[in-house]
Parts: C-alpha cells; structure tokens; sequence
C-alpha cells in the first residue's frame, strides 16, 4: 500500500500526470518531436548500456536462457489471448483487432524501466539480461498479429510494397538497434569501459525520464481526447483487464520456470506492457487498414497510464509471490 | 523565357507509406519527387499535429513529382491500389517548366 | 484514368493563426486540409527565419486543402477577414483528383 | 562594481554576448528550434522543480503572500506605466504600444535565473516561492494590455477566433504548465524525491543555460538587425529605461511589504523584465494588428541584454537597499 | 468573391542555394516568397533523407512565391543561370487570389 | 597493439560501428537533424571551453605559435597534394578533385576529440590550443581549393550570390563561432568559472559522444551505401592513403618545430582527419559543380571510420616518435 503510494508520487508519475492533465485540458504545449525521439534514444542507449554492463559482469545461467524463452513464449502467444478477447468483448473488427493484439504482446521499454525502478527500490536486484528479454519479446507479437489478421484475408501486398521493408521494419527498427545494440557495447566494454559515460547514461538517466514522460503524458491525455469516441466500453475495459491477463500468464511461467523475484517481477510488467512505438509503425506497414486511433488509444491512453500507476506495484507483489 | 508544359502530382499521404509511393513513382518512370514534412492536419472528423503524439504514427508528408503527364498516368494505377489501403489523397495539376528534357 | 476537377486552396499563413483559418475550413465544409511548416520566408522588406528567433513569433505554415469550389468560395469571405488581421497571402488553383466523392 | 564585472564575465553573459555578436556580424549559424525548445522546456522544469522543493522545506509565512500580492499588482499596473511612456515619448501607435505594454508587465524566466545566480552569488538566500510569484506575474499584464487595446477599437474577433482560445494560449502555455507542473511536483516530492533528478537538473542547470543564452544572443542580434529601422530613437529609450522604471515601482512596493533583502532583488528583477516568448504568441492571437517587429525588438533585442548586464547588478543592490 | 490571376512560382532547390534564389527573386521584384524544408527526395539515381546526413549538404527545400507574372518572367532567366549550378528544378502555375495589389 | 584493441573497444568507436552497421543492413532508424546539430553544438562549446581554460592556465610559449603555424602551413598546402593525388589515382575531374582536396586539407573536430581521448590515455598532456590550432586549420584549406578550381574556370558567380555570402559562410560557420567563440569565453572565465559547467561540459562529454558518433556511423554508413558507385577503386585507396601522406607531411613538420609528443599527436591527426560538414557546405556555394556524393563519400565513408579505428593509434605512435 504504502509502496502504491510511493509509485504515484515519484517524480516520473507525476510529470506523466502533469502531461496528462494538461493535454486534457487542452493546453498547446508540445515537447517538439526531433527532441522527444533524442531523447527515445537516450533512453534505449542507457538501458542499453546498463543491461549489458550487468550482463558482462554476470555469466550466462540457465536462468537467463528460461527468461528468454518466457519472453519468446509470451510475445508469441499473448496476441492470440488478446485478440480472442478483444472479438469476444468488443465490437471491435478482425483486422483492427488482430493489430491491437500485436501491441499487448509486444513491450513498452518506459514502463519497464519504471518498473526497474521499483523493484530495485524494494531491494531487488533484476538481472541486466532483463533488457535483452525485453527486445526479444518486441517482435514475435508482430509475427502472431499478421498470422491472425491473414486469416481474415487483410494482408496483401500494397502497391510498392517491397519484398524486406516490414523485416527491416521490424527487427531494425530505432528501438532494436539501439537496445541490442548498446546491450552489446555495454557487454563488450564492461563495468571500466562504461565508467566514464557513466554521468551522462546512469546520473542523468532519472531527469531525462521525467522529462520523457511528460511527453508521454501529453501523447497519451491526446490520445485519450482525440481516440476516445473510437471505442466501445468493451474496449476501454480490455485495456484495464489485458494487462493483468497478461500478468497472469507471465507470473504462471515465472513460476515454473523459478525466476527470482526481481527478475519475476519485471518479466510480468513486459508481458503486462503495450508497445506505442514500434508497433503502430509496423502496423501501418503491415495492416494499414487497421485504425490507428483505436490501438495508439488503447496501448498509449488506456493501458499506460493503468501500468505505470496501479500496474507496477501490482507486477512487484506478484513477482514476489510467484519467485524462487 | 520560353516554358513548356509538364505536369504535377501531389500526394498527400501518411509517412510510413511515403517510401511505397516513391517505388510506385520510380516504377512508373518518374524522373524525381520531392517528400515534404507535414506539421498537422485534419479529415472526416479526426485531427493529428506531429509534436502531439509520441508514437508519430500518423504523421503525413506531401510528396510531389514534377514529370510527364504519361509518367503521371503510369503510376496513377498503382497509387489508387496504395491510397485504397493508405491514408491520403492526390492531387494532379498543369505547370510549366524551363528545362523539359529534365523530367 | 479518369480523373475529375476539384479546387487546391493554399494559404501561407503566420503559425499562431493556423488553428484560426482550420476553424474557417471546418465551418465551411471542407473535408480535410494539411498544415505544412515553413522554414524561411520574405515579404515587403523584412525576413524571418524559423530557428533564428527564439520567440517562433514569426514562424509561417502552409495551409493545402484540396476541395469543391463550393466549399473553397464558402471560407473565402472569413478567409479574408482572417488575412486582414494575420500576416499572410491564399490562392486557389485548379487540380484533377481521383475519386471526386472524397473531397 | 566588481560584482557588476563578475555578472559581466560569467559565462552566461558571455554566451550571449557571442550569439548577439555572431548574429551582429550576419553569421548564419542557429540552433535548431526544436533543440532549443526542448532546451527551454528543461529549464523551466529545473527551476520550477528546485523553487516546489525548496517550498516544501518552508512554511507558508505572511511575507510570501506579500510577495504573490505584489507581483500580481506589478503585473496589473506596470503595462499602464509603459503604455503611457511609449504614447508619450515615441511614434509608436496604441495598438503596438498596448501589445509592447503587455511584455513589460510580465516577466522574463531567463532574467530571472540568471539574476539568482547573482543573488545567491553575494550570499543571499531568495525563496523558492519567487517562481511562484514570477508564473504569476506571466498573465495579468495580458488583461491590461487588452483593456487598453480595446478602449482603441482594436479587439474584436477575428474569423476563425473560438471562445477560449486565448485563454488556453495565456493560461495554459507550455511556461505556466512546466513551470507550474515543475513546483507542484517538487512541492510533493520534496528534498527526498528530489534527489535522484538532481545530476540532470541541478547539476547540469549552468551549462544548459550557457547553451541557451547562446541562442538567445543569436535570437537578440538577429532580431536587432531585422527590427531596428522600425523603432524610432524613443522606443529605444524606453526599452531601456522602462526596465528602471519598473524597478522603481517594485522598490517601493518590496519596501511597504519589508521583503528580504534576497526576494525583494528577484522581485525586482522581475518587474523589470520583459517576455519574449509567452506575450508574443498571445499578442498574435489578441492582436494580430500588433507589430511583432515593435515588441519583439524592444524587449528580445533591448531590454534583455541591458537587463542581463546592467539590470541585475543594479536590481540586486536595490534589492538589499530596499529590503527588509 | 471575385478572385484575380497570379502566377505561383515553385522551386525545388538545395538548401544552401536557397539565400541565392531568394535574391534573384528580391531583385526581379517579387513581393514575396516563402521557403518549406523538404524531408527526403529522389532524382535520377540517388535519394537524400534528411536525418540520414549528418554533414546536411543534400538538403532540399522548397520555395513559393505568389507574384505577377512579369516579376516571375523577370527572375526566370536568372533562375536558369542558378539552376545550372545548384541541385533543382521550378514549374510555375496558374493561380488566383484575393486582393492582387499584394503581390 | 594492445593500445589499438583498447581504441577498437572503447564505446564511442563501438557505437559509431553500430551506426554503421545498422545503416548498411539499411535499418531506416535515424536521430533527428535537430537532436544532433544541437549535440554537435554542445561537442564543439565543451571542447572549446576546455581548450579555452586550459590555455588560460598555461603562458603563451613559443611552441604554441609554431603549433598554429604549422596548423595553417598544413592546411594551404595538404590541399594541393591530395588534388595531384586523386588526379593522378583516380578518374575523378579537375572540379570534384579541387572540391574534395578542399576536404583533405581541413580537419573533423569528432577526429580530433576521440584522438585526444587516446592520447590522454596514454599520459600525454597535449595544450589546450590545440583547439584553437584546429579551428584556423578549417579555413586555409578551401581557398587553395578554390585557386586549384579556378585554373579550372570553374568558378563564376551563380546568379544571386553575394559579396561576402562565401566569406561568412566559410569563416562564421557554426564550427568556427562555437569553437572560436567557447574557446575566448573559456580563456576569460578560467578555471574557476568553468567549475559551475563542469558537470555539463565534461562529466556528460564521453555520453554525448556516444550518441554523437552513433548518428555519425549511420551517416557514414549510409554515405557509403548510396555514394560508392560514383568512387573508383582509385578514388576510395585515396581515401585511405591520402590521411597516411597527410600525417606524414605533418611528422615532418613537427620534428622540426620540435613539438611535444602530444601536441605534435593531435596534429597530425588534425592533419590527417577530413572535414564532413563545415567543408562540404563551403563547396556547395564555392564550386556547385562539384559532386556531394563525391567529396562526402570520400570523407565521411571512408576517411573518417579509417582514422577513428586505425588511423588514431597509427596518429598516436608518430607523435611519440618526432615529439619532442
Ligand atoms: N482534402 C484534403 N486536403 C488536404 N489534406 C487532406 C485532405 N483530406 C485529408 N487530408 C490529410 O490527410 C489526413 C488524414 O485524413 P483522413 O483520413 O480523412 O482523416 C488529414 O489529417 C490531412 O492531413
Ligand atoms: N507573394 C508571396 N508569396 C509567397 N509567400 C509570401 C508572399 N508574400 C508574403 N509571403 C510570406 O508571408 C510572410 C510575411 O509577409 P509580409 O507580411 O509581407 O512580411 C513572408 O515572410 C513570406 O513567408
Ligand atoms: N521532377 C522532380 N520533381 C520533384 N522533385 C525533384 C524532381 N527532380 C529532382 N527533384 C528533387 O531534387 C533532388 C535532386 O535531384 P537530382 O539532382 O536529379 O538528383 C531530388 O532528390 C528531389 O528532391
Ligand atoms: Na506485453
Ligand atoms: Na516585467
Ligand atoms: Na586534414
């Protein structure tokens, strides 16, 4: 309880809310976008990094390898889950259904880095191969989505359309490269390589999430303002209960596989996490007829907000339940 | 200065499908085009400014092409097949150039 | 193809007054229009540059609405208005489209 | 005078001194706006969230009332005070001075940081409730401004123009929401919460500035040789005597309220500073008849500078002459 | 409204021309121009995208003017001098107007 | 050799490999022009500032105006080699061959900045005017360029160029304004006003790197994908040999002006480094007939990955040798 609380009066909340309230209040101020994308950057680098640098310092256990395949397993299988509910719950169509379901099998790397946050905050020490899950699982939702959606025959190939643009759309998006990336330059450079980028990555990496999310805010109170009339109840409701769907599915495979608690817990937020990024870009690629204002609203103005505040306390205590 | 008549065509289409527009110009014989960045916009009944939205998803570009009027018709095929799927919608017009051989 | 007559409207338009002028076009049943920015610009004797002041006060955008001359003729008197008291100039030319039922 | 030789040699003023004479001497360098916007937006968040923390380690006495009472009157009546002077000693017509009046009577956010710097340099301790008081001091000179505009016929509403829109504009710009939002946060989260931001927003404060004032030297210079041939010698003048002007006006009234010393300075500095940014954009939606030209020269290309090197040793020692 | 005929210039230029081109047009008398950034390109073989080039020496932009059409005819010939040189190509339009004693 | 494996591991090598990399394998991920050309202005205000307190720390000797002489000899003259060599090597004509030496001769400020880093590692202490050395050493070469272009007749004046739009182009480009101008304002300021900078301009300078020549490895990258059809196996050896013959030139000249091992480093990496962006922008207004593709190939494709990888170490072990 007392930990919610914390969570919803840390500065990165606040300065979400802060975004929030003043995009539904319809304020005109805007983080311009070339700055908002450095920033994305930054951010990927930083996690990058740290992740890689813990990895280099750590060897590679047989935990790290069942972590991996929890993450494979999930972001495979969570867009049927979604889909299924979607169909059953919304009124929301097969196409349009198919590309949500891509976006809650993927990941939001914000949210877990928040979560991050807060499970070392308790005492918890997640492992840096944590980030490397959590770019694995960026893709093989996109995989299920298109599966789903070709069933509904709203896959064909768009004039211009060329053979390898929604591969290289996919695993070489700015968020892969960077991620895995710094991962693997974190790896390579190790604890003493990484010293000296140390300020800019690790002491400056709070002040620029605050400043990140309040962004994210005033995307996601936009989002909410603008997307909002686009759904149903049904839908709205998805976005609250996916996640803990999600949740529950991920704390299952925690368990049997003896995740440590940490790890547990920030594996249950990915699977938990909808991307906003990467995978509306894919999507407009791959299914261009699904409605973008119904899946950015769901993941960026629904499903967000609900994680970084009530969600990532929730994924703790059940990381804690279900860890070895 | 005499001028001589070509044509322009002027797309106007969400940016994750400007580079399939451009295949479908360079397709058809299009000698060159042109993407221009879009700031905000507004269809039907739904508005988008690019600043507002972290995802970007439904930034727009203009793309235009100066060429041929044959060139033009080439590719008008294809891009109705990309605008039935995409967001957006073109527009051609008559316009005089210095240099004819150039497009 | 066969392609049919609608109206470009294209108003160069200080930034500050392009939510004044997409008001305009909504209310005169415009069916979409398209803000583009604008980097530089001259006009009478003064210059302005987009990153060269710090206050954005002078930042033009470009207004394109492809639409039927009605509509277009219908924002033409609060357009006017508008350009009397924010910096900026319109024209209007005459363009082929594809399918005419979207505008 | 040996402090009005280390304001005139800190590196702030030397940044500006060489964007203003790179501009001066038509070099076409410039900061990209979105990395300069990103930049302002950072600023503000660091000043408004170190003025919320040190609030919350303050109680709320009688004297910071005073202080928000005062810059709301300053804010109120010096647009009247520089209406008048601009009607009386130069050509400038009511429209234009009503529109200039209003940048007078609010404040300018970088005059404000870089006046602490100095303030904290001779050891005095301003409250963080000043940035409360300088958020407060952003709006009410609009309303004036507008009074007098009006008595000219010159408001009415322009096509397009929507019931709130202005108000939007003036209450909720991206400095009253970040500035705002930022102590709000700070205010919460207090010296605790505040800690693991403070690498990003306290430590790496000067230097961002640096490389603001860079682009506001550049923007100043710039906007001299564009905006002069439209300001006849007494314009000019009055932006340089206006500052003083208002600093006489803030003197009197820090000295009824017995302000300290360090607040009062602030206080001062604030009146005697113009906007640049949030008056000009509203000034284009209320009076678009306005010449940006007039007003932005005046108080972008003339009294910042002067404020920057002469101002604020002068309202410092005001400032401990009046102060309590 | 009654509206009247003007000339709308269009040039499709590198960025670092663009001081140039604003010049000649200052000096045929032109009342105004304004300049777009573009965002990518194509021409011939190669492309250019903006935040692809860290050196920004491809850059494109894109200027209009609005003008009569003997201000226009007056910049041309100097225009073809500069496009001779610079990366671009123009094409001038047709276009009507409000109040034609702007331009 | 080992001290080549520590350049070849350091992060900002690994990062500008993984640009490189990323942009070969035709990932579309980009930083935003503005995001970088704001980071390039921090890079070149930090470097200048450091130079500029550390000059202000160190006397005015002798060596240091030999430094600058041998600078600007460097600078007039390696032009004229690397014109006779690509148009004795290559199929490239009089007017791209001028527009490319013009490159040659100049210098790229990232070159200079990570050999400095290598060089420190080392314990060598090289001068803070070699930042000063670095910026005079921009300029000469574009005049012997342009003398070399104009033999050609390739010079005229294109319609609506102006008297002194060249000279303010080449001599108040953002590189030299930011560079030249940080440097006086570091000088003024010395080391004790540089302190309250320090977290931003020297603890985030190795992180900001990163990120820089991660944008700089996707640039060069893609330069290399759309610009190498138009090089010759002649052209691109050039690229290679001509910064070995450039460091040649520049050993012997620091063996006679018996400079200190590490002053006498970085001038010759100075000398062998290229320009990417203040040159290439020159040339588009000097000699618009010259070919981009070319020039920009040649510097930022191949040149600059070969100096920063091997170039660097090689740089280093020939200032050791002729140092004083
Ligand atoms: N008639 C039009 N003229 C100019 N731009 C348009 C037009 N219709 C649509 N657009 C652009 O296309 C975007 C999407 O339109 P829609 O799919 O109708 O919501 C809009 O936000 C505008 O940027
Ligand atoms: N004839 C024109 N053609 C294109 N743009 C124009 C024209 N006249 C004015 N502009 C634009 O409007 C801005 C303000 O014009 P002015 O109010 O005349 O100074 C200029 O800086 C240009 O960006
Ligand atoms: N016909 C055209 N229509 C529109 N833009 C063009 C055309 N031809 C060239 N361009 C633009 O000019 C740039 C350089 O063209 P080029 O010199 O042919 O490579 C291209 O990348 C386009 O941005
Ligand atoms: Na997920
Ligand atoms: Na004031
Ligand atoms: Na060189």
């Amino acid at each position: 309880m007392s930990m919610a609380l914390d969570t919803l009066t840390s500065p990165i909340i606040l300065f979400f809310a802060l975004g929030l309230l003043a995009a539904l209040a319809r304020s005109e101020m805007t983080v311009p976008e070339a700055f908002a994308k450095g920033l994305a950057i930054y951010l990927m680098m930083a996690i990058g990094l740290k992740g890689g640098v813990e990895m280099a310092a750590n060897p590679l256990t047989g935990e790290v390898i069942r972590a991996f395949g929890a993450g494979i397993v999930l972001s495979f299988v969570l867009p049927l889950v979604a889909f299924m509910a979607l169909r059953l719950t919304s009124k929301i169509d097969r196409v349009d259904a198919a590309a949500s379901a891509a976006h809650y099998g993927s990941i939001s790397i914000v949210t877990f880095v928040a979560a991050t946050e807060v499970v070392q905050a308790v005492g918890l020490m997640p492992g840096g191969h944590l980030v490397a899950v959590a770019a694995v699982m960026e893709t093989p939702a996109i995989i299920t989505a298109l599966l789903l959606a070709s069933q509904a025959g709203a896959r064909k190939n768009v004039a211009g359309s060329q053979q390898g643009e929604l591969f290289r759309e996919v695993m070489l998006n700015a968020s892969v490269v960077v991620l895995v990336g710094a991962l693997i330059v974190g790896w390579i450079i190790g604890p003493e390589g990484f010293e000296p980028t140390k300020p800019f990555f690790v002491a400056s990496f709070q002040g620029v999430l605050c400043l990140f999310l309040l962004d994210m805010g005033l995307s996601a109170g936009r989002g909410l303002r603008q997307g909002w009339r686009q759904l149903d109840a049904g839908a709205v409701t998805f976005g609250l209960y996916m996640p803990l769907i999600s949740a529950g599915f991920a704390s299952a495979l925690c368990w049997v596989l003896a995740l440590q608690p940490g790890d547990a817990a920030l594996l249950i937020t990915l699977a938990a996490s909808a991307s906003y990024i990467a995978v509306p870009a894919a999507m407009r690629l791959a299914l261009p007829r699904a409605k973008p204002a119904i899946y950015l609203t769901l993941s960026l103005g629904v499903t967000f907000p609900f994680n970084l505040t009530f969600g990532i306390p929730l994924y703790l205590a059940m990381g804690q339940w279900v860890g070895a | 200065m005499k001028l001589y008549e070509k044509h322009r065509l002027e797309i106007i289409l969400e940016r994750m499908a400007a580079d399939r527009a451009g295949r479908v110009l360079e397709g058809a014989g299009v000698s060159g085009y042109t993407v221009l960045p879009a700031l905000a916009g507004y269809g039907g009944s739904t508005k988008w400014r690019r600043d507002a939205d972290i995802s970007a998803t439904r930034d727009m570009v203009v793309i235009v092409a100066i060429a041929d009027r044959a060139e033009i018709d080439a590719a008008l095929d294809q891009l109705q097949d990309l605008l039935a799927d995409h967001i957006g919608v073109l527009n051609v017009s008559t316009v005089q150039v210095m240099r004819p051989d150039l497009f």
